[in-house]
């Protein structure tokens, strides 16, 4: 956690971001995010991300779900508590089933949400820096972390690749606890500067 | 004017009286005129399919011996066409007792005196008018003839039966009897004398080609097996489901209700309800169909309703059946009712949260539920009495006549027929402090207990020398059936065919006569 | 960069030429404007709806189920209608985010938001009818499994009502989050775009402080893609499970094997309408008819005439089959649905289920809105009486001595009419505060 | 390369002869050795597995009409890259058509009561309960339904493919044949609804336990026939892609094939779980007695049989995403699941017709042999008569660039 200086260059297009993505990676700079306002298919190809392994956490929650209902029912039925219902067998898998399915959704559903949460490092109360207050909305932002040094001639490179508008400032680069109506200690001192 | 009392209004603050229904027919707390169809239907009362569900029923005024009355009118079949009948003791003041208080209407001024002075329970000469105005009676079965081909009730003319006694016994085992092989391959060599072999089977004809009689095979021994007398219905029993079988070792609780014994009066429904606590709803509910019996008896018609000689009437005590496959047990979801080892659906009202569900899928519709809080029994205050008339059972008093031994049972709960456990409990544990085996006929239930013409035996199957286990698979054996005994339930109640002493069954209709057996299988 | 190709055959699913600002703003604009008096009418009469709801309830609940016209013959009656068919209409909502998505069809962008957040409204109305109808709710926890004092005390898993409460949980639970991760990013534009500093702390809280990050899309992509696939099989199993309810039983009438995808099918049917029934409201009254197209409504309305149709081969399968068996119950129990007491009821439903969709076939009907709108009435009046009718099976089962007859008391139509308030009001909410739309890049052509 | 015609590769045409070959040569061992057998049992088992297999071909290969319409319908554009093959399997319904329809229409008037044990007299009362029952299932009615139906089939089958290669000569950008093809499209989902997703698997399979009865019978049939005819079309895709052609068709469409295959494995068995679960849940012995010989009886096996091959299998390996994309998992697959409904329509068929006397011997194998080699023989050739794209289809270009 840590105050940074990022450069930062507002695109208005994909098909201005998707060359400049490319630019800047040749160029040797580290990425180190770019915010859209809608997922963009293929931006995190173009950024070398791995793909996302949600999905096989989604299968093993999805299996504990189906294991848990299964134990929990088989032996409450044969172990704990047996008893005749309508002269149903003491193990009635069939009548299982319905539950069975119901608890494996639920479980790969909740726990890749949890996951999905965690992983992003999201949830009620946290707050991240918003670099243009337009990356929700329609313009498509790329940051590159800089040093005083190289702060200048970064901004100049992003310039160069079509970028509508670009700026370097101050920024919390991960995320802390707080609220989105009151300005951070350092965004009040740039806003001084 | 005929007239039908309960003697004489003598009792007539008891409200367990006053809410059973009437024998014939089945209203409760009023009294009303009966008349024909035939006559009903010239003076504008007919009975129609509406009448069955509009319990608004035609007022009609009745003027004899120079005073007049206005009373409901209830259409019942097998009244002679020039004859109506009314029932004495209602129109009570309030010094009677809450419960019969301005009930119906007071007849009493319509009788004359006979020649010799004594008042006389008829009139000739009475003047009927349809007042154009209605009232609502309270009907617990609306509807009054089983439609003849429902195979739920089996009846035979006593010549027919004496023709051949075996034959319910051979129709159920021709309808049963093709479930009865262990793989579900039918073999039809199974069965002898199934007359032509028209329901049969499915894949009957290929496997009986396939085996011919010489082939020794091991379905074809499972089939032989079922061949005797005595297994067929355990045979459908074990083999009619996909379920496996549950054993009842020691005590199998069984019933076996006789048509013939039973002449409708109604004292097995009384004697259930003072042994059970339950509970009297009142007028307004019987009209919104709440009543509470345990046990009630069916009563159908058979026969031509605009002849009035050709009426056959039919009396079916209906209460728990106590299925081993209770398709009530299945649905409920939390556990409230399920199966004892001694074969008796048991209810646990502590548990019971009220979805009705076990109710609505129960065949026979014997479960009744607390639709309101009748006994002052549950959690919220001052909510019981709403509705107009009620019994006074809750006084400090009259609730002395609650059972110890059974629980109250409160708002929102499913209650029915528990098989008196209570009693049964108790006599297995007296036996047991006196270091005995229990024996045959000292567990009794209330209904059997009052019945005054011994329909109801009662008593431990697995006993075979019990009078239940030698009615059913020695005696009566051929007159034996279970109701809906084609869906698998499994009741362990039996009853016996009627057996009617006339040259005619009227509920026979004709296919059912050319046909036979093809209609109890479908 | 990828370029979607649309063959000519198809249409714009965005009417109108617009670039991504000027969607945002369209978007946002009900959000950010004061209510209209359209709204604040709509509010109160929805909120005035629930509150003689919940006044139904309550006499319900003090004086006893008895106060329902329900009957020892007859258990079910408006309740677990109403139940059923809030549950069908809650169908349409994820059916058309899931299956749509994993079916890639492009013009579901214009409704599933509001089709979600209908879903989950709906399925709020339908969980409260099983509740109350229950004698003694105060005890409604008994249906969960949880460790208790009374010894090994679980409920009964083989319970078709059970299955109900893991399924309707499970889905009200899944379609909460499928929504609600949906509408994160959107959140999180309305913040940035808040002048209020209210706003932007409300919105700042409920976008989990969302930024746009892109590995953050590629998992939200990944997220919603496998949350689509597990919300298929979840939302045909929740309908499966409610067809469990009856067609389990043995009572003539329910015991049906078609029912589960029949089941399906009509609550698609229904949830589908109800779906054109909102948005064609809401296209008029937040002025939205550019992304909310004839285009959609006519693909909404084919989905509508299919199921109808499926729904219908249902009804006469049924009917057929039921006279094939040779069964008697059966046959009664179907003679009585087309000629008993409760005959003017499966009549409504043939004529409004199956008749009348079949108008649809009609490329001229099927592109009219005021037509559409009709008709979405029709299908959900008719989608009620399908559920009426098979519940009434009860009423003339085995043994005629039972039978008996069933009209709602004062009450029952009360707690009806307090859903549709409870729906309303949340939806009049939703609108108002929520974006009712997502802004999608496949939203634009 | 969009308009190459294919060429019957020589080792395909062996195969398919060979195959032929065989069945031919059983059919005729068949009728020396079981026809004129003086065994019963022998005789059935001649025509119950004729029954099975030439209803169990014609149904998957009419799923391709289906398809076709269905796609058709719901304005698809993924599957034009390769709608030419279920064109070609779709227009040789009415070969298969012709050859069930012979064989049900001789049980018929053979009165072949082992078969369809209805025809016996007496076996179904003649009474009120049976009315409508004694229609349906009568002769006239029977045999009039099953040919008016194979014709519709059959010529439905033709002319939606005539009306696609009939695009391929329009102008381009002309969507005049789409439109029509649209509607017939229409019709025949239609004719569709009243046929296989209704009447026909009453009429054909389901009478023959001629007592039972399951409203969801047909559209269960219908999710078999449908899952094993898109296994196929898959079969063929990747024989005919193995040898260059098909180009256009890439991992894309093959994946979304595979999730047709794995979406409608699923469909199948909640189809098949829900058709059984409420029979035992209720547990009528009329209704449970059809389970009984399959679950307890001689044919456990193929009870069990049937949910690996069909469920557990499919659902198992198609999971995975990359599964649904490698071409030697999605063969194996599409193989094990038209032999799985191979067996699903055995156990639909045998139990009611040679009961505990079930055999899997040259004769079964045999036939499905020779019904294999015929359909194969059949498609191959008719997709020789027209290039193996669609010229001028709307949706053309869509399908090229088609990404997931």
């Amino acid at each position: 956690m840590s105050v940074k200086k990022f450069a930062v260059a507002v695109y208005d297009d994909e098909a201005v971001l998707f060359p400049a993505v490319k630019k800047v990676r040749s160029a040797g700079y580290k990425i180190h995010d770019v915010y859209t306002p809608f997922a963009v298919h293929g931006l995190d190809v173009a950024l070398g991300e791995k793909e996302s392994d949600l999905h096989v956490a989604g299968f093993i929650y999805g299996i504990t779900g189906t294991a848990t209902a299964l134990g929990f029912m088989g032996w409450i039925f044969t172990t704990d508590w047996p008893q005749n219902f309508g002269g149903k067998p003491t193990f009635p898998l069939p009548a299982f089933i319905p539950i069975v399915f119901e608890l494996t959704v639920l479980f790969a559903a909740v726990g890749m949400v949890l996951t999905f949460c965690y992983l992003n490092q999201i949830m009620p109360g946290v707050k991240k820096h918003i670099f243009h207050p337009r990356q929700t909305d329609d313009k498509f932002v790329m940051a590159i972390e800089v040093t005083d040094e190289n702060a200048a001639s970064t901004e100049a490179f992003l310039k160069s690749t079509g970028a509508e508008e670009t700026k370097v400032e101050m920024a919390e680069a991960d995320w802390w606890y707080g609220r989105f109506d009151q300005k951070e200690e350092y965004e009040i001192k740039q806003q001084l500067a | 004017m005929k007239s039908r009392n309960r003697r004489g209004a003598a009792w007539s603050n008891n409200p367990w009286l006053q809410e059973m229904p009437d024998p014939i027919t089945k209203c409760t707390w009023d009294n009303y005129v009966i008349m024909s169809p035939n006559r009903a239907k010239k003076m504008g009362a007919e009975l129609t399919d509406l009448n069955e569900v509009d319990r608004d029923k035609k007022v009609f005024s009745i003027k004899t011996n120079g005073k007049e009355v206005k009373l409901p009118v209830l259409v019942v079949p097998g009244v002679h066409d020039d004859v109506i009948a009314v029932a004495l003791g209602y129109g009570r003041s309030k010094t009677v007792g809450k419960a019969a208080a301005d009930l119906g209407v007071n007849v009493y001024p319509l009788m004359g005196q006979d020649a010799t002075g004594n008042l006389s329970f008829y009139a000739a000469a009475v003047d009927l008018k349809n007042t154009g105005e209605t009232y609502q009676l309270a009907i617990t079965q609306t509807h009054h003839s089983y439609q003849n081909d429902r195979p739920i009730i089996h009846e035979y003319s006593l010549n027919e039966f004496k023709k051949d006694p075996n034959q319910l016994y051979n129709k159920r085992k021709d309808a049963l009897g093709h479930y009865t092989s262990p793989d579900g391959v039918v073999h039809h060599g199974g069965h002898g004398d199934a007359g032509h072999d028209a329901h049969g089977a499915k894949d009957a004809h290929a496997a009986q080609d396939a085996h011919g009689e010489a082939h020794a095979d091991p379905h074809a021994a499972a089939a032989n097996a079922t061949k005797t007398e005595e297994d067929w219905q355990e045979a459908y029993r074990k083999n009619g489901t996909l379920y496996p079988n549950f054993e009842s070792h020691g005590m199998k609780w069984g019933m076996s209700i006789d048509l013939n014994s039973c002449v409708g009066g109604g004292s097995c429904t009384i004697a259930c309800q003072a042994e059970n606590n339950v509970s009297v709803v009142g007028k307004n509910q019987v009209l919104l169909v709440h009543d509470m019996h345990w046990i009630r008896i069916d009563r159908y018609f058979a026969g031509d309703p605009t002849k009035p000689d050709s009426i056959q009437t039919l009396f079916q005590p209906m209460l728990c059946q106590h299925c081993d496959n209770a398709p009530c047990e299945n649905v409920c979801p939390v556990n409230a009712t399920n199966h004892s080892s001694e074969g008796m659906n048991q209810m646990a009202y502590n548990r019971c949260i009220g979805t009705r569900y076990c109710a609505n899928n129960c065949p026979y519709k014997v479960r009744r539920f607390n639709w309101r809080d009748w006994n002052e029994a549950d959690c919220f205050d001052d909510n019981v009495y709403t509705d107009g008339r009620r019994d006074d059972i809750n006084d400090d008093i009259t609730r002395m006549v609650l059972n110890p031994d059974v629980t109250v049972r409160s708002r929102g709960v499913m209650e029915k027929c528990s098989f008196c456990v209570q009693r049964l409990q108790g006599a297995k544990a007296t036996a047991k402090k006196q270091g005995r085996l229990m024996k045959d006929g000292e567990a009794k239930v209330a209904c059997q207990q009052a019945c005054p013409t011994d329909a109801i035996v009662f008593g431990n199957v697995n006993d075979r020398e019990s009078a239940i286990f030698k009615l059913r698979y020695e005696d009566q054996k051929e007159r034996v059936f279970h109701v809906l005994e084609d869906i698998h339930t499994l009741p362990n109640i039996n009853y016996l065919s009627k057996i009617r002493n006339a040259s005619e069954v009227m509920s026979r209709n004709p296919e059912e006569a050319s046909h036979g057996s093809e209609k109890a299988h479908a | 960069m990828h370029l979607k190709y649309e063959s000519v055959i198809r249409e714009a699913l965005v009417d109108g030429k617009k670039d991504y600002h000027q969607v945002t703003e369209d978007i946002c604009a009900p959000i950010e404007n004061k209510p209209t008096k359209l709204w604040k009418i709509g509010f109160f009469l929805s909120a005035s709806l629930l509150l003689f709801g919940v006044f139904s309830v309550g006499w319900e609940v003090y004086w006893g189920t008895g106060v329902w016209n329900l009957n020892r013959t007859i258990g079910w009656g408006w309740d677990i209608t109403n139940f059923v068919w809030w549950v069908g209409i809650g169908h349409a909502g994820t059916l058309i985010s899931a299956i749509l998505l994993l079916f890639r069809q492009g013009w579901r962008t214009g409704v599933n938001r509001a089709a979600e957040a209908m879903t989950i409204f709906a399925v709020m109305c339908a969980g409260q009818f099983p509740i109350w109808h229950m004698g003694r709710v105060w005890d409604a926890f008994f249906v969960l499994p949880y460790g208790n004092t009374r010894g090994p005390l679980w409920p009964n898993f083989v319970s078709p009502l059970l299955w109900d409460v893991f399924a309707i949980s499970t889905y009200f639970t899944v379609s909460l989050l499928f929504w609600y991760s949906g509408l994160i990013p959107d959140f999180a534009t309305i913040r940035d775009r808040a002048k209020t500093k209210f706003r932007k702390a409300a919105y700042g809280l409920a976008s989990f402080g969302w930024a746009g990050s892109a590995k953050h899309w590629q998992r939200h992509e990944m997220l919603s893609l496998v949350l689509a696939g597990l919300s298929t099989p979840l939302v045909l199993s929740v309908h499966t499970i409610v067809s469990f309810d009856f067609a389990t039983s043995v009572i003539p009438g329910w015991h049906t094997t078609i029912f589960p995808p029949y089941f399906v099918a009509g609550a698609v049917f229904s949830g589908f309408a109800m779906v054109q029934t909102l948005l064609v409201i809401t296209r008029k009254v937040l002025k939205l008819e550019d992304y909310i197209t004839i285009g959609h409504i006519e693909a909404m309305n084919k989905v509508i005439v299919l199921t109808g149709s499926i729904v219908g081969v249902a009804y006469l399968t049924e009917l057929f089959i039921a006279y094939y068996s040779g069964v008697l119950w059966e046959q009664e129990a179907f003679r009585l649905r087309v000629m008993g007491p409760y005959w003017w009821a499966y009549w409504a439903m043939m004529t409004c289920n199956v008749v009348s969709p079949q108008l649809f076939w009609f490329k001229k009907l099927r592109r009219n809105i005021w037509f559409t709108f009709f008709m979405s009435i029709i299908v959900n009046i008719g989608m009620w009486f399908e559920r009426f009718v098979i519940i009434m099976s009860l009423h003339r089962d085995y043994l005629p001595s039972s039978w008996s007859y069933y009209t709602p008391s004062w009450t029952e139509v009360g707690f009806y009419l307090g859903s549709f308030g409870l729906f309303f009001t949340c939806y009049f909410l939703f609108a108002k505060y929520f974006r009712l739309l997502p802004l999608r890049k496949s939203s634009l052509s | 390369m969009l308009n190459q015609e294919f060429k019957i590769p020589a080792k395909l045409k062996t195969t398919s002869l060979v195959l032929l070959v065989i069945g031919l040569i059983t059919l005729g061992a068949g009728v020396a050795t079981l026809l004129f057998s003086h065994e019963v049992v022998s005789q059935t088992r001649f025509w119950a597995v004729l029954l099975q297999n030439s209803i169990f071909f014609l149904l998957i290969s009419l799923a391709s009409v289906f398809i076709l319409s269905a796609t058709s319908l719901a304005q698809a554009g993924w599957i034009v890259s390769f709608r030419r093959i279920p064109e070609a399997i779709g227009s040789i319904v009415w070969v298969l058509g012709i050859i069930a329809g012979a064989i049900i229409l001789t049980l018929i008037w053979t009165d072949n009561y082992h078969i369809y044990h209805w025809l016996e007299k007496g076996n179904i009362p003649h009474n009120s309960l049976n009315t409508l029952k004694n229609f349906f299932l009568s002769k006239p009615f029977f045999s009039i339904w099953t040919v008016v139906v194979i014709a519709l089939w059959g010529w439905l089958g033709v002319k939606l493919r005539n009306l696609s290669v009939q695009q391929d000569s329009e102008p381009k950008g002309s969507t005049k044949t789409y439109w029509i093809n649209f509607k017939y499209s229409a019709g025949f989902v239609f004719v569709f609804a009243l046929t296989l997703a209704s009447t026909i698997p009453w009429l054909w399979i389901m009478s023959i336990d001629s007592h039972w009865f399951s409203t969801m019978f047909s559209w269960y049939t219908f999710a078999s026939s449908f899952v094993s005819g898109m296994s196929m079309i898959m079969l063929w895709i990747l024989y005919t892609k193995r040898h260059g052609y098909l180009d256009i068709v890439s991992d894309e469409h093959i994946h979304d094939v595979g999730k047709f295959m794995f979406a409608f494995s699923i469909f199948w068995t909640y189809l098949w779980f829900s058709q059984f679960m409420l029979i035992w849940y209720a547990n009528i012995p009329e209704e449970t007695i059809y389970f009984k010989i399959r679950m307890h009886g001689p044919y456990k096996f193929f009870y069990w049989l049937n949910i690996i091959l069909n469920f557990v299998c499919p659902i198992l390996i198609l999971m995975p995403r990359p599964n649904k994309r490698n071409y030697f998992v999605v063969v194996l697959v599409a193989v094990l699941i038209i032999f799985g409904h191979w067996i699903d329509f055995y156990q639909m068929i045998m139990p009611g017709t040679v009961g505990a006397d079930w055999q899997m011997g040259w004769f079964e194998i045999g036939i499905l042999c020779g019904f294999v080699g015929l359909v194969i023989w059949l498609v191959a050739n008719k997709l020789t008569k027209a290039p193996m794209v669609p010229q001028n289809h709307p949706f053309l270009k869509e399908t090229i660039i088609h990404i997931s």
